[in-house]
Order: C-alpha cells, then structure tokens, then sequence
C-alpha cells in the first residue's frame, strides 16, 4: 500500500473532508492536498457570519495548519494545477513541477458566474467564494449604507440576512437564472419575495439591467427596467460555475463541470471528481446539476475517497433540510438559517 | 550539412566503444562552460589515449587557479599543490618514480607570477615533466585581475586605468631557460595539442607547452575566442625545430605561430 | 560556405521531416509553412503567396476558411511554449498584402496532347483542373451551377469568405487554360460515358450536396430546414423567414455558419444544440468563441427525439444524454438516459448534422443505375479512365483535404496517361547562414485577429466581413514568432571541445549530453540515453524535436562546430530534376 | 521594539548572480533608511557549481549579528535554495522562478519543500528578462522588481544603484539591466495583489544621511587612504583582492599607486622597503599568503621597520576554504615566524572597527617601529554594514615616528637603547644619520653581533618596547551590570557580535551574565582580563577554530579551566549556539 500516492486538488469542504477520509481508509499511502489559496482549509459557507461579524475569522478555519502534518497530509497551499493527464496519471503545478499520483480526486469547486449580458460591468461587481472574497467585503461594508444583491443563490441569501443584520438597506433583484441548472418556479418567486420584503429588503421585479454608472467611491446608479437605483455596492450572486477551465486538454468528459457517474468516477481508472465541480445527472430535474451547499459537498467528499480506495458508494445528496425548487426537492443546509 | 541519423549513431556508438574518454573523471568539471581549458583537457586526454598510457601511471601535478581543479577531472593521481609551486613538486614526484608520467598544469598567473622563479631550474634540470601552462592572461579564480601575460592597457577592476606592467612571453623564457622541448598551442585546436603532446610524452627531458586559450567570464577584450581564432596560425613550414636560435628569433617575432617551435636532439 | 545542396528521397529524411516541421507534416497540401512565413517576415509578400500557391491553389480563400490542422501541431503550441502560430491569418496576410497578379506557374510543359474532363468545379475540381492544365492536359471543368467554387461559394456565408476573393482565385486557375462550362450536371445533363469517349480520362469531384436527415416525426413541418439548402438560400441571397427562436441541430461549421446567418437575419434567441459537449466540437476555438459573443448560446448533451408542431414547427422535444465510450479514434458514443425528455420552444428548426455524396448514376450497366464504387488511395475507379476525389470520394471533409486530393489526384492521372510519375516527393537540403531570429521573439504575444466591433456593427450590412485581416504590422509581428523549424541545428562531433557552453545559453532541455543515439530501422533520430557521467559523454547533441531553433548555440560555440541546413519538403518535376522551390 | 527586523536571503548557483543581486538589494534597502547587516557566502568556483548564498538583515535599530531565522528567501535556483528552507520563519515569502525552461520532476521545485504556511510568491524570472532585454542574464534584476513590489520599496532606489552598479559595463548592460528590473516590477504589479503584500514600515528617507554602506574590505581601504597611504603592494587572494581593487581605482586621484606583485613575498618586501624609506605602506592577503610573508614580518621585528598587514582570516589551513569564513590564524599571527619576534597584533570586531584599527595600525607601527597586524575575517571582510565614517583627524594622521634629535647628528646609534625600548629612527636622505638596517642580531649601533649579552639585551629591548604598546592599543570592553556574574563571555573577531547578542538575550532574561571585548591580541591586557574574570563563576569563550586559540592566549589568567566553544562550519557562529551553551553553565 505504502508505494500508494493520492492527490486531492481543492482544499474546499469536499477536498478536505475527502484526504481525512483518505488519510483513515489508507493509513499507509502518501496523500498530497492541493489548495490554490494560502492558508488551510475553511467553511466558506460561514463566511456571512464572519462578514456580519458574527464570528471570528479562526472559527471559519477547519482546523489549523499542523493539523495537516500531524494527519501526515502534505498540504500544498497557495499552489494550482494547471494541466492533468488521467491517461498518464500526472498532473502539473503551475511552477511546471510534475506530479504523479496512484488516485486523484478533483474537488476545485466553483468561481462565481456572471451572466454574459453582464460581463462588461465584471469589474464593480462584489461576488463572494473564497476568503480573500470576504475580506474585501468585510472592508468594503462599512464604507456603504446600501447593497444592490443581484441573482439570488443560496449565498445571497445568507449575505442578505447579514447585511440586515448590520443595518444596511438592501435592494433584491431576483435572477431566473441565479440558481443553475434550476430554474425559478413564480411561486417560488413570490415566496421568496415576501420573505425578503417581511425583513425589509425592496425586491425588484424586472430583471433586465440597462446600465451601471459610477458617480463616485462607493455610489453606483443602475438602471433596471424603468427605474433607477442608487446604492453603494452591488453583489452579484448568479451561483456557480465549476472551475474546471485548466481540464480542457485532459481528456476528462466536461461539459459545465466534470460529468460523472452516480460514483463520481470521470471514466479514468483511480480518478473522480466530487463536490461542486462534479456534474452528475439528476433524473428528478431530467437534467445535470451540481451539488450546493457546504453538508454535501462534505458528503461528496467522503463518498468520492470511499469510491477511490474501492468502496462503491452512491453520491447521495446529503443535507439537513428540503430546499423547494419547482417542486424539486434539494437537500441544502442553508436554507432554514433565513 | 546535416548528417544522416544512421551516421551520427554509429559515429557516437564508434566513440563509447574506443573509451577514449575513459580518462575522464566521473564528475563533470567546474570550469565555467566554454573556458578554453575544455579544449586543452580534450588534447591532452586523445594524447593519452593515442599513447596507451596506463591512468594509473600517471600523475598530474597542478597549482592554484582554475587550472588547478584539472587533477579532479582527469581519471589519474592528482597532486593539487599550493599556490606557484607547480615545478618544485612535480620535481620531487618524477625523480622519486621515474616510471611515472608527470603533467604539470597551471595559469599564467601560477607559472609566470608567484611560481615564475621555479620555471628557470626545471628548465636547467631538464627533469622530464610535461608542463602545460594555460595562459588566458588573467587571475580568473579571483574574479579578473591582469596576470603577468596581461598586455599593458588590459583593463580590468584592479587595473582601472589599464595594465601598466609590460607582459612576459612564455615560450621566450622556456626557450632562454634552456628547456628542451617547447611548443606553442591553441585551446581551440585540441588535435594540435594532441599532436604535441604525443612528441612532447616521447621526449625525454623537459617539455614545455605554452597553451593560448580564453576566460570567456573575465576577459571580454582581450583573448576572446574570436581574437585568438584570428591570431593564431601554424609555424612557417621551413622552421627548423632543431635550431635553438631560430626557435628564439620565432618566439621574438611572432607571438601566435603554433607548432613546436624546439626540440632538442639528445 | 559554398551553398552545398543535397536531395534525398531516403525514408529517414521523410521520417525526419514528420518530426521536425510538424506543421508541414499534419498539412494534407503538405505546405512549405515556415518558408512563406519567413518570405512574409522579408516582406516579400507575392513570394511568400506563391510559394503557398504551389501546395494549395486557394492561398486567399484557406486563409480565411481552412480548418488549420497545422495550428494544432504548431510547436509553438507546445505547453511550454505558449500559443501556436497564426499560421493561417499569416497565409491570408500575405493574400492580402501581395500585388494582385497571377501567382508564377511553373508553365505549361509541351502539351501531352490529352484531354481530361474533370466534373464538380469546387476546391477538389479546381486543383485538379490546375495542376493538369499546368503540366499540358487540356482540361474541361463542368460545373452544375452557375458559377464555380462548389461548397465555397455555396456553403460558406459571405461574411466568411468574400466572393471577390474566390472569384479572383479560381480567374487564376481559368487562366492556366481550364475552359470552365457552368450549368452542366455531369451524369444529367452530360451522360458520364460520352464524356469518356472524348477524354483520356475523366475525374469527379462534384462534392456532396445531399443534407444527412435525422428522420425524425415532424422533420417534414414547414419552418424546418436542412443545413446546407438553408445556407444555400442565403447564399443565394432569397433566405427563408426564420421568426425569433431559433434551434440549430448539429455541431459543425454548417451549423455554426447557420446560427450566426440566423442572427443576420434578425432572430433573437438562437441556441446551437449539441449531442455531446463543447469540447468535442468540429470547429475551432475562436469560431466557438466568436459565435458566443454574437450572441448564439451553446447548450449540450441533448438528442433531439421528436420536432412538434401543428401546421407549422413549434417547439422540439429532446432528451438528455450521457458520453458514452471512445469508439477508436472517433467521437464518443451518445447514451440516451430514459426519461429525461425536455420539450424547446422554437419558431425555425435547422438540421446541420453532415452531408453525404449525391450518387452519380451510370446509364450503362444492367439496373441503369449502378453507383460508382472508388478507391481512395489511387482515386480510380470501377470504370477504366474514370476517378474520383474531394469530397464526392470521401464524404464531407474540409477544404484543405480536398485541395490535397484534387492535386495528388492529378498526379495520379498524368502517371496512369503518360506511364511516368511526373511529380515526385523530395527532401531538400541546403547549407545556410544562421537566422537573424532574436531570443526575445519567443516571448511576442500572438497577434489576434481583428473584427468588427461592436457585435451589433455586424448586423447591420449581413455580408461584411467579421475578420478584417492582419495589418502589415501585425503579419510581422506575428511572423517572428515562427521557429523556422526547417532550420536543422547540428553539432560536429569532431571538433566539438565538449565545453558545453551551447547547452548554457539553451532555452530548454534541447542539447543533450549523450551516451548513445538511438535511430529507428529507417536509421532516423528516435531518441538519446542522456548521462552527466562525464566519461560517457561520448557526443553533446542537439535534440531537433526539443529544438526552437533560436540559435544561440551557434552564436557562442568557440570552436564554431554548429552548423545549420535549411531542410524542406518540397516537390521535384521527376524528368529534369527540376526543383519548383 | 524594533518596527522592521527583516532578514533576507537570496540562494542560488554560482554564475545566477545571487551575489549581484544581494549587493544591489543591500544598498537599495539602506537608501530607503533601514540599517543593514549582510555578507554573502559563496563557492570557491566561478560557475556552475556550489551555492551561493546572500544572508542581509534590515531593522531600523543597531544590529550585531545575522540572525538564523529568514523571512524571505528569493530562490534563484530552486534545487540549492532547498537546503535553505529549513531556516524559514513561520508566515516567511519565499520568492521563486515559476516558469523553469522544462518541466521539472517532483520536489524538484522549491515549492515542494517548503511549509503549508509558506506564502508563496511565483513570478518567470527567466522569462522577463529574455522578453525584456534578449539574455537570461537580467533573471536576478527581475526577481528584485517583484521583491520591490512585494514589500513596499520604492522602485527608484533600486533603479539608482543598478545605474551606479553597471555604469561601468556600458550602455547596453546597464539598459538590459534596467528594463530586466522594470520588467519583474511591472510583472508583480499586475500579479500579486494590493492586500497580499506584506509591506514594509520603511523609515521616513533622508533620517540618517551620514550613515554609508561598505564593506569591511572597503572600510580597511578608505581608512589606508585616510592615513595617506601612497603606496600598496599586494596580490590577488580571496577574500582580500577587494581591498586592492578598491585602491587601485583610489590611489592614483591622492597620487599615489597600487603595484600588484607577483606574489606575497614581494609584496611585504615592498611595504617593509617603503617604510623603510618613510612612507606609509600596506598589504593586506589571507592566511596561504600570510604565512609566505612570516619571515619577512619576523625581519621587521628585528630590523624594527614598520609594516601594516591586513590578515582576511579564511577557512584553513592550506588552500582550505577561500571562500568561507574562520578565525584560526590567530597563533600564527601572534607567534607566526623564526624566533622570539613579538609584534602588535589587534581584531576589529566590526566594520566600523575595521576601519578605525586599520587607520591606528599605521600610527602604531611608526611609534612602536614594528609590524602590526590586522586580523579581520571572511565574515567581516565581506559584510556590508551602515556606518558612520567621518574621516581621519589631524591627530590621527599624525606621523608618530621618533626622530632623532640634532644631538645625536654624527653619531647615530639606530638602536640605541632607551628606557621606553622604541629608538629614534632616521630616515634615508637626511644627512649625517646614516645607519644599516639589518636582520642579523646586531649592536646599538646597527653593527652584526652575536654575543650573548648583545643578544639578551636586544632582544629584552624589543620586547620592552612592545609591552610598551599596551597604553596605546584598545582596552577590552566589558558590557554586564559590573558585578559578580555567573557566566562571562570573552569574545574576539566577528564572533563577539553573536556573542554579545546571546548575552543580550539572557540579561533579559534576568540572568547575570556578561561579555568582554578583546580587541587587542598582542599584547594583550592582562589585568582587565583577569580583573573580569574574577567577577565570573565560568569564563566561556566561543571563536571559530577548533583548538580554541585565544582560550590557549588567555585561559591561564582564570586560575581554572575556561569553557570552550569551538566551531569550524565555515560560516559566522549563531547567537543561538552561545546562548544555549551560556544556559547550560548556569
């Protein structure tokens, strides 16, 4: 076993939950964890708490930096996989050093999606993932009194009850489109829009955004529709789009993310993907989806590593509570906390 | 014009199975890459190996400066002495085991400059080692300072203004010195080195070689590679390496003309 | 050094060629890519388009339309190195740039005194028809349409490849001496038998033209269309109404040209559905990308099952798929999964799934409709004195291919006319001074392509051109950044001092030090075992795959024992020995 | 508290121009205000072999020693800066080429080797320079640009000491140079983000304009010419040479001339011939060259000519270590030579004593008419530190030789012996003085003799005169609260900047712990030695040789053994060593 080298690229909950388990199923193997940002894992699904400052930044962090070296998992931080051969079973950091591994598990997650009608105003959007994401917005909040939140994932919610939280004034515009692949049911529209109007937030209906000007540091003026809002930050919270750009020439099966089977395996022997950048077909929506939510992707995480060292564990989707889409039901955590 | 692939891979097959550089140490040398000492080591090694020369039978004494690291890569006994002290010591190791073959190598700095009072009484002795001294006339260990071959002008950080001090000629003093075998070579033609060497090895007595090469990291003006490959030339064909004056009038007139300029008959 | 020149016809030259100039090799016209590029890079713009013109007879229109096979084996490209060359925009470069004159053609030999009809006028046709004429066959190209260039003209959108600049090229090829009959279906109007009694031989090259249909229920509604005749109406200029939303089945440059021809037309909402996914799309990168910011959406791994509609076409309905195994070389299998059906809106259908050959009949021959049947390699066919080529012969394939087999089946011709190869593939080798090529062109960014800008912009005139062609400036720029890898660097072992100063000025791992070279049986380089043991450093040699050909090597080797051969793979008239270069 | 206290390291193979860079870092850092402490250690080779490594220390307070924790290292050859990584501090930058011209097995890359809290901070040194100015060359400027931005440091500093760094090489080097640096600074602009770096407090500019960077080896040379030194003879020998490259480019502008010798005999010849004829002369070489010119140092002492040596202690013995740093040529100093030859030999521990014992060395061998000599070592000769210099006074000029008087026109006795032993000495060209120097025992009158008594009272003389010295030479130094201490530290050389900084540390911790400064070697203050070590349960005495050879000098005034703590690693000792070894005797 001992000649046995497992790499997990993404240090997201899905990879991290994935080399711990790796790290019990395989006490004798060597396990490499790959993380583009510099610091150890964390729970992004909190960072709206710690935005709100409702808790403090080491609560987000899952466990402190030695903790790697004591479980024996290297862990390669602020370093990124630019190129993958599952044929070869290697991969490439983006310093050209070449890695070879016995199993892989590729949990990158997702970067935030921006509808391309507005991909020209990418630059004064406010969007919210990783960490560093968070700092800016923990900077920025002070110096505003109003929030634009376009799109209307399960984030923006969350960062919508910590903006409240804090005082601001929030402007909602609900984006069909926000929650991909889903697609907004009206009624689920209009519940959503009463919730958010009971916590005094101005929800706007129509969607269609003329044109974002700057007047000045923090004060922004948009024109939806016929009317115009003033505000000193917008948030765009269009969910998800795996990060799966560095996979092009590797041969993997993508389409949005990396299509893979209810095991998560991608079709290479000793390869699999899991967490938000694994693409499975969901026979309820008749279409693909990806996994939302911090409790799945610690599930997909597990189920991908028991998968890898031989198990043969369905991807279940885990997660406390229902979340109603078009009658479709989602398992996510999230959704009780609003 | 490009060589066929079946060509080029027998040539480098015909190479392995010769072992011709089997004289060479495993390590590769620390000379920094394209010093013209490469060309005097790939002379010197064909010489050996055209000679049959047991390695063992062979010590190679050096002294202090790039030159002085040569015993490392040469698969022989090496004595890396001190400083200017080259001569005296190959001395000792020739006349305590006549059988031995002994090369002596060092500078221009080692053998003209500190060492430059010993050149004179292995001459005289005529105590049979083969001397080769690499003259790039600079101190290259030390980082580029003139050496005793440096010309007056040379310009380097310890000689600001340029070189004041005019410079010694090596096959001119050998050849005063009464040494019995001088030759004048180029790193840039190892085969003529080799050639040299091979008579040089069989005469019996001491040989002296003055080898031009360059220090392609310190001397940007002087001898660079495109000088040298300008400058130098073969010996007249009439030159007469028996007549010890006509060998002194070459080395007066012509610095570059390569060949054995003297050969004493015993 | 006297220029020594040297020709080889060994299999370890050809082996050498496929590895070295790798462009060349994955070209079906096999041109001579780094040498038109350095005839651009010296500003001679007519030498650089002729000596395109000699490997492929379309040197403006592949400019603009070839699928750039070259590109993708550019090495370049090669992961470390960056992004390929703009081999193909260099091409269009110097169509563009150079003085509009016929390009030199090596002029018609003594005429051999035989007549060649040649059926189908399109990119196959026209090579054939050119390089017979230039060799001294008297050639009469029929041509079912009004006008020649086939697929050209018919197939690709004016806002792709402009007809001035078709018509322009194929005036070239008329003037070699090819009468050109238009309006004249060979095997309809002109029975393939008399054309046979009047000529030596006869070639058919008439492309394909009959849509591949999905036969699907509804297929036949009104507000439904095959790729191809919809291209063909809008080429023709009488488009069919399409209404807002628009669906287009099939993932190559058909249907690419269809969405973007529909947004012309006014449509809204036009989405391109695929079987599979992005990634295995036929056409290039930048044509997906253009497409997408035009406003066309991509959606995938969806089959369409039933097209649904009343009196006319109102919606598709279609069915969710999952990549199935690699078949060989080929595209993946489609998987349908059960019950995943989903039903699309739609006002206008497009199927651009392919097309297949229109089956010439003969009359001769017992069912009076006996199909051709032909071999590939030799281009004849079951009938003495008749061939086939381009598409017609292999089903859809790109423009460079046909041009490929337009040529060779020429040359195959003339050998079966005359009983002796006139033509034949040589390795060209040349001594030559070192490239003024600097270190720092390596690290040129790859010039984009201009287009129109804003999206709109193009709407407005549906005909302008999105690609507006390389400035001078940027055609030299980008020229630099080609490594002229028929520059063979080569080390004298002889005089070689070992002293490895070649391998310090080295951009990459491209001089080995080398116990042992490897060959395979042709006795071609296949590989080195490498030591840094110093006694078995039998040779210091120039890896030429790993080579950029940037010459540093040469500049410092202090014994000057690196020398350089320009090696080309070009073509030789077999009887005087005459080389075309 | 200190606000900066930042130590950097550039590592890479000899020919990457990590010492280049180190240099231009070092002086770029002290014109943006901050105090330096570096020195550089390197290979014996010129290229391709061994690892070059540059050690600088940047704080806004006075600074004694290099400190063993990095927190950047700028990696300019990624399979040698492995052996680096261990010395990290937690959260350091490590700075590397990540774009190496193949690909590279795993843990090939620096990246591989270093801990998850590492920031690091990738940048294609390689490739930047070749875009920007055609060569690799121009890698190591590049580096600099995105340490520039990383940190904070106004570029401009940077670009200044390029242009005054390469002026020399011509237009061309200097432009390659120039737009390599601005390459990697525009690089890091646009990469690494406002909030990733962490910048520095830089001092407000212009605070401390009078501070100036050197090295040792420069501090020696400006203090020579400050003497008015006309003449100096030497020869090439790391890690001396740079003090002759210095005056050769200084002298010529005072009138005066550097003759580059063929050897180190020749050269103490000459500097014995000079004095001789009344000028100021100097060499300065290393142990190999030292020991050549022994016999002539011993001819001074018995000729009683002035000389002034400048000894750069490096790793022994024979050709030993050129390039790494020792203190073991103390005995051969103090003893070194035929003979009952007693001279003055004195050790700065620092740049800024590097300078004032170099210019006191002259004064000295003109009053005590002998040779005196300078022990300095690799690590001080090479480290660059902010000094004060404010230049020689006229007293310190001041030509301390005893003339004779009118009296003695005539009858000239050159040895006479006199209560204090130094005899008025004449010199050559005045008239009615004349005399034979010689290195024969020989009478007062200068006439060779053999005769016991002759030589008893000659040599008695001699020696006299030398004891004399010791009002003139440098007190030790002691630095503890003046009482009774449990542990006292005796330290010479480089050594005592470590050793101070490790008492430093457990004072603070409220131990009673001391440290003395020996400064002059020979003679040497017996009674201060032995008055601090009274006061000291244990006497430690840490140095870089292996026999411990001032222990050997001075151990015997303790009345018990002293404790040795001896190191021969090549590289300058680490206050953490010393102070562990302090805890244990306590």
């Amino acid at each position: 076993m001992s000649e046995e080298h497992f790499i997990v690229i993404g240090n997201g909950p899905a990879g991290h939950h994935a080399a711990v388990t790796l790290r019990l199923e395989a006490p004798g193997a060597r396990i490499t964890l790959i993380s583009k940002e510099p610091h150890g894992g964390y729970r992004p699904h909190l960072l709206p708490k710690w935005i709100s400052g409702n808790i403090k930044e080491e609560a987000l962090y899952v466990c402190p930096v030695e903790e790697y070296k004591n479980m024996a998992i290297k862990l390669r931080s602020g370093q990124k996989v630019v190129a993958l051969n599952p044929g070869q079973k290697e991969l490439v950091l983006d310093h050209k050093e070449v890695l070879r591994f016995s199993g892989l598990i590729i949990s990158v997650g997702g970067t935030p999606r921006i509808p391309e009608p507005l991909l020209i105003f990418k630059d004064i959007l406010f969007t919210l993932k990783t960490l560093e994401d968070a700092r800016v917005w923990r900077e920025e909040i002070p110096r505003v009194d109003s929030v634009l939140m376009m799109g209307g994932d399960l984030t923006s919610l969350a960062v919508t009850k910590a903006l409240l939280g804090l005082g601001k004034k929030v402007y909602f515009m609900v984006n069909e489109e926000a929650f991909w692949p889903l697609r907004w049911s009206l009624s689920l529209f209009e519940e959503m829009s009463h919730r958010l109007q009971q916590k005094g937030v101005e929800v706007l209906a129509d969607q269609r955004v003329k044109g974002i000007t700057r007047k000045g540091d923090c004060d922004y003026e948009i024109q939806i529709g016929r009317q115009t809002v003033r505000v000193g930050m917008i948030g765009a919270f269009f969910g998800l789009t795996p990060d799966v750009r560095f996979l092009a020439a590797s041969g993997l099966r993508l389409d949005r993310g990396i299509l893979v089977d209810e095991y998560l395996y991608t079709g290479f022997k000793g390869v699999y993907a899991t967490g938000d950048c694994a693409q499975i077909y969901h026979p309820a929506l008749r279409d693909y989806w990806v996994s939302v939510g911090h409790d799945n992707a610690v599930e997909l995480g597990r189920t991908a590593a028991l998968n890898l060292v031989g198990n043969t564990v369905k991807a279940g989707a885990a997660g406390k509570c229902i979340f109603e889409v078009q009658g479709i039901k989602v398992n996510t955590s999230w959704w009780t906390e609003f | 014009m490009k060589t066929s692939g079946k060509v080029l891979a027998e040539q480098v097959k015909k190479i392995g199975e010769s072992k011709v550089f089997s004289i060479r140490s495993p390590s590769l040398p620390t000379w920094c890459p394209g010093c013209g000492y490469f060309g005097i080591h790939q002379g010197l090694n064909n010489a050996i190996q055209r000679l049959g020369l047991p390695h063992h039978k062979i010590v190679v004494v050096s002294g202090i400066g790039c030159a002085g690291r040569y015993p490392f890569f040469t698969d022989t006994y090496g004595l890396h002495t001190v400083h200017g002290r080259t001569l005296p010591v190959s001395t000792g190791v020739k006349l305590a085991n006549p059988e031995l073959t002994v090369f002596a190598v060092g500078g221009d700095g080692d053998g003209l400059g500190i060492g430059g009072g010993h050149l004179p009484h292995i001459a005289r002795r005529n105590i049979d080692v083969k001397y080769l001294l690499f003259d790039n006339s600079i101190y290259g260990l030390t980082k580029g300072q003139p050496s005793p071959s440096s010309p007056v002008g040379f310009k380097t950080k310890a000689s600001p203004q340029g070189n004041k001090d005019a410079p010694l000629n090596a096959t001119l003093l050998a050849l005063s010195y009464g040494a019995s075998f001088v030759a004048r070579l180029f790193a840039g033609d190892p085969e003529g080195i080799t050639r040299a060497l091979v008579q040089g090895i069989g005469h019996k007595g001491f040989s002296f070689f003055h080898v031009y090469t360059s220090c392609v990291t310190f001397d940007k003006e002087y001898k660079t590679w495109d000088h040298l490959k300008q400058w130098v030339h073969p010996l007249p064909a009439k030159h007469d390496p028996a007549n010890l004056k006509q060998a002194i009038d070459e080395a007066l007139e012509d610095q570059f003309s390569l060949g054995i300029l003297y050969k004493r008959m015993e | 050094m006297g220029n020594q020149i040297r020709y080889s016809v060994e299999p370890e030259d050809f082996y050498y060629m496929d590895v070295n100039v790798p462009c060349q090799a994955a070209c079906p016209a096999a041109t001579n890519i780094p040498a038109y590029i350095r005839a651009l890079f010296e500003g001679r713009y007519d030498g650089s388009y002729s000596i395109n013109h000699m490997a492929n007879i379309l040197p403006g229109v592949l400019g603009r339309v070839c699928s750039r096979p070259c590109e993708d084996k550019c090495r370049h490209g090669e992961p470390e190195l960056g992004r390929p060359v703009n081999i193909c925009h260099i091409k269009r470069a110097a169509a563009d740039l150079r003085r509009k004159a016929p390009p030199p053609e090596p002029g018609p030999l003594a005429s051999l005194g035989k007549k060649v009809a040649v059926a189908g006028a399109g990119p196959a046709g026209l090579a054939a028809a050119h390089d017979l004429c230039t060799l001294g066959v008297a050639v009469t190209l029929y041509e079912a349409f009004e006008k020649g260039g086939g697929m050209l003209r018919y197939g690709i959108p004016e806002f792709r490849l402009p007809r001035e600049v078709l018509e322009e090229e194929i005036d070239y090829i008329a003037a070699t001496g090819a009468i050109l009959k238009t309006g004249v279906r060979v095997g309809i109007d002109v029975p393939i038998e008399d054309l046979l009694r009047e000529h030596d031989a006869v070639l058919l090259a008439a492309g394909c033209y009959r849509s591949l249909r999905l036969d699907l229920p509804g297929e036949d509604l009104p507000g439904v269309y095959p790729g191809l005749e919809f291209m063909m109406q809008v080429c023709a200029g009488k488009p069919p109404s399409i209404g807002n939303r628009v669906l287009v089945v099939g993932a190559g440059f058909t249907a690419f040209d269809c969405a973007r021809s529909a947004l012309r037309l006014g449509a809204e909402d036009v989405t391109i559905c695929l079987r599979r996914t992005e990634e295995d799309l036929a056409v290039t990168k930048d044509e997906a990308i253009e497409t997408k910011t035009e406003g066309v959406k991509i959606a995938s791994l969806m089959l369409s099952r039933k097209i649904l509609g009343k009196e006319r076409v109102e919606g598709v309905e279609f069915v969710r798929t999952r990549p199935g195994e690699k078949r060989g070389e080929g595209k993946r299998e489609v998987v349908a999964i059960e019950e995943s059906e989903f039903v699309l809106p739609a006002d206008c259908v497009i199927v651009a799934t392919g097309q297949r050959p229109e089956p010439i009949r003969l009359t001769v021959g017992k069912k009076g409709e006996e199909v051709l049947k032909a071999d590939p390699d030799s281009f004849s066919s079951s009938m003495k004195g008749l061939y086939v080529a381009g598409d017609y012969l292999t089903g859809p394939s790109t423009v460079i291919q046909a041009v490929g087999m337009g040529r060779r089946a020429a040359e195959k011709i003339i050998r079966d006319l005359t009983g002796k190869p006139f033509r034949e593939k040589t390795v060209r080798m040349e001594e030559t001074e070192i490239t003024d090529r600097k270190r720092a062109w390596d690290y040129v960014a790859r010039q984009e392509m201009p287009t129109v800008q804003p999206v709109p912009e193009r709407f407005r005139i549906p005909r302008t051109e999105v690609e507006t062609g390389l400035s001078p400036e940027q055609a030299q720029e980008e020229s630099k950044r080609c490594y002229l890898c028929y520059l063979h660097y080569e080390i004298d072992i002889g005089r070689c001092i070992y002293c490895r100063y070649c391998i310090d000025v080295a951009p990459r791992d491209c001089i080995k030090l080398v116990k042992e070279v490897k060959t395979n049986e042709a006795g071609a380089i296949t590989g080195f075992t490498e030591t840094t043991h110093w006694a078995e450093v039998n040779a210091i040699v120039i890896d030429n795959s790993r080579c950029i050909r940037c010459g540093e090597c040469m500049r410092v080797c202090p014994v000057n024992c690196i020398t350089v051969t320009k090696v080309e793979l070009t073509e030789r008239t077999a009887q005087e020995g005459k080389d075309h270069v | 508290m200190a606000k900066v206290d930042l130590t950097i390291e550039i590592c890479g193979m000899s020919g990457d121009g990590t010492i280049a860079a180190g240099g231009i870092l070092n002086e770029a850092m002290s014109r943006a205000g901050l105090s330096v402490l570096a020195f550089d250690s390197y290979p014996a080779e010129i290229r391709g072999f061994g690892r070059c490594v540059t050690h600088s220390r940047f704080g806004d307070q006075e600074m004694q020693a290099l400190s063993e924790k990095t927190h950047v290292l700028i990696s300019l050859d990624d399979k040698e800066s492995q052996s680096r990584t261990p010395f990290l501090a937690k959260n350091a930058v490590v700075l590397f080429d990540n774009k190496p011209p193949s690909y590279v097995e795993e843990g090939t890359s620096i990246a591989a080797h270093v801990e998850p809290d590492v920031r690091l901070f990738g940048m294609p040194f390689t490739d930047l320079a070749a875009a920007a100015s055609g060569s690799t060359r121009g890698r190591n400027l590049a580096a600099l640009g995105g340490f520039a931005v990383i940190f904070g440091v106004p570029p401009a500093h940077f670009r200044e000491v390029i242009a005054k760094k390469f002026k020399a090489k011509g237009e061309k080097v200097l432009d390659a140079n120039l737009k390599s640096f601005d390459a990697g600074y525009r690089y890091a602009s646009e990469a690494f983000k406002e909030r990733e770096r962490p910048v520095l407090l830089l001092p407000e500019p212009g605070k401390d304009e009078e501070r100036i960077l050197i090295s040792g080896n420069e501090a020696v040379a400006r203090a020579a010419l400050d003497a008015g030194l006309k003449l100096y003879f030497g020869y090439p020998i790391t890690p001396a040479t740079p003090i002759m490259e210095y005056l050769a480019k200084a002298l010529p502008a005072k009138g005066g001339r550097m003759v580059q010798m063929e050897d180190e005999i020749a050269s103490i010849g000459a500097v014995l011939g000079s004095f001789f004829a009344g000028k100021r002369a100097m060499t300065a070489t290393s142990g190999p060259g030292f020991a050549l010119m022994t016999e002539l140092i011993t001819h001074g002492v018995m000729s009683e000519t002035p000389a002034v040596i400048i000894n750069a202690q490096r790793g022994g013995p024979a050709t030993g270590m050129p390039s790494k740093t020792e203190q073991s040529d103390l005995q051969a100093a103090v003893f070194g030579g035929p003979g009952d030859s007693a001279r003055i030999v004195i050790a700065p521990t620092n740049v800024r004593e590097c300078y004032e014992f170099t210019l006191m060395s002259f004064q000295l061998a003109e009053r005590y008419q002998t040779p005196v000599i300078v022990l300095t070592d690799f690590f001080l000769n090479n480290r660059v530190e902010k000094v004060k210099i404010v230049g020689a006074s006229e007293a310190q000029r001041e030509d301390w030789n005893l003339y004779p008087d009118e009296s003695s026109r005539g009858q000239y006795e050159r040895y006479r012996v006199t209560e204090s032993g130094i005899s008025p000495r004449a010199i050559p060209g005045t008239e009615g003085f004349l005399f034979d120097a010689t290195g024969l025992e020989h009478t007062e009158k200068g006439r060779p003799d053999y005769s016991s008594e002759i030589h008893s009272k000659m040599t008695e003389k001699r020696h006299r005169k030398i004891r004399g010295a010791l009002n003139d030479l440098p007190e030790p130094v002691e630095f503890s609260s003046g009482e009774a201490m449990d542990v006292g530290v005796i330290a010479w050389g480089s050594t005592f900047g470590s050793a101070l900084e490790a008492v430093l540390r457990t004072q603070q911790e409220g131990m009673k712990v001391g440290a003395l400064k020996m400064m002059s070697l020979f003679p040497y203050h017996a009674e201060a030695i032995r008055a601090f070590m009274k006061k000291c349960k244990e006497i430690l005495i840490p140095e870089l040789n292996y026999e411990g050879q001032l222990a050997n000098l001075v151990g015997h005034l303790h009345g018990k053994d002293v404790v040795r703590l001896n190191r021969t690693t090549g590289m300058p000792m680490s206050p953490t060593l010393i102070y562990e070894r302090i805890k244990t005797l306590i």
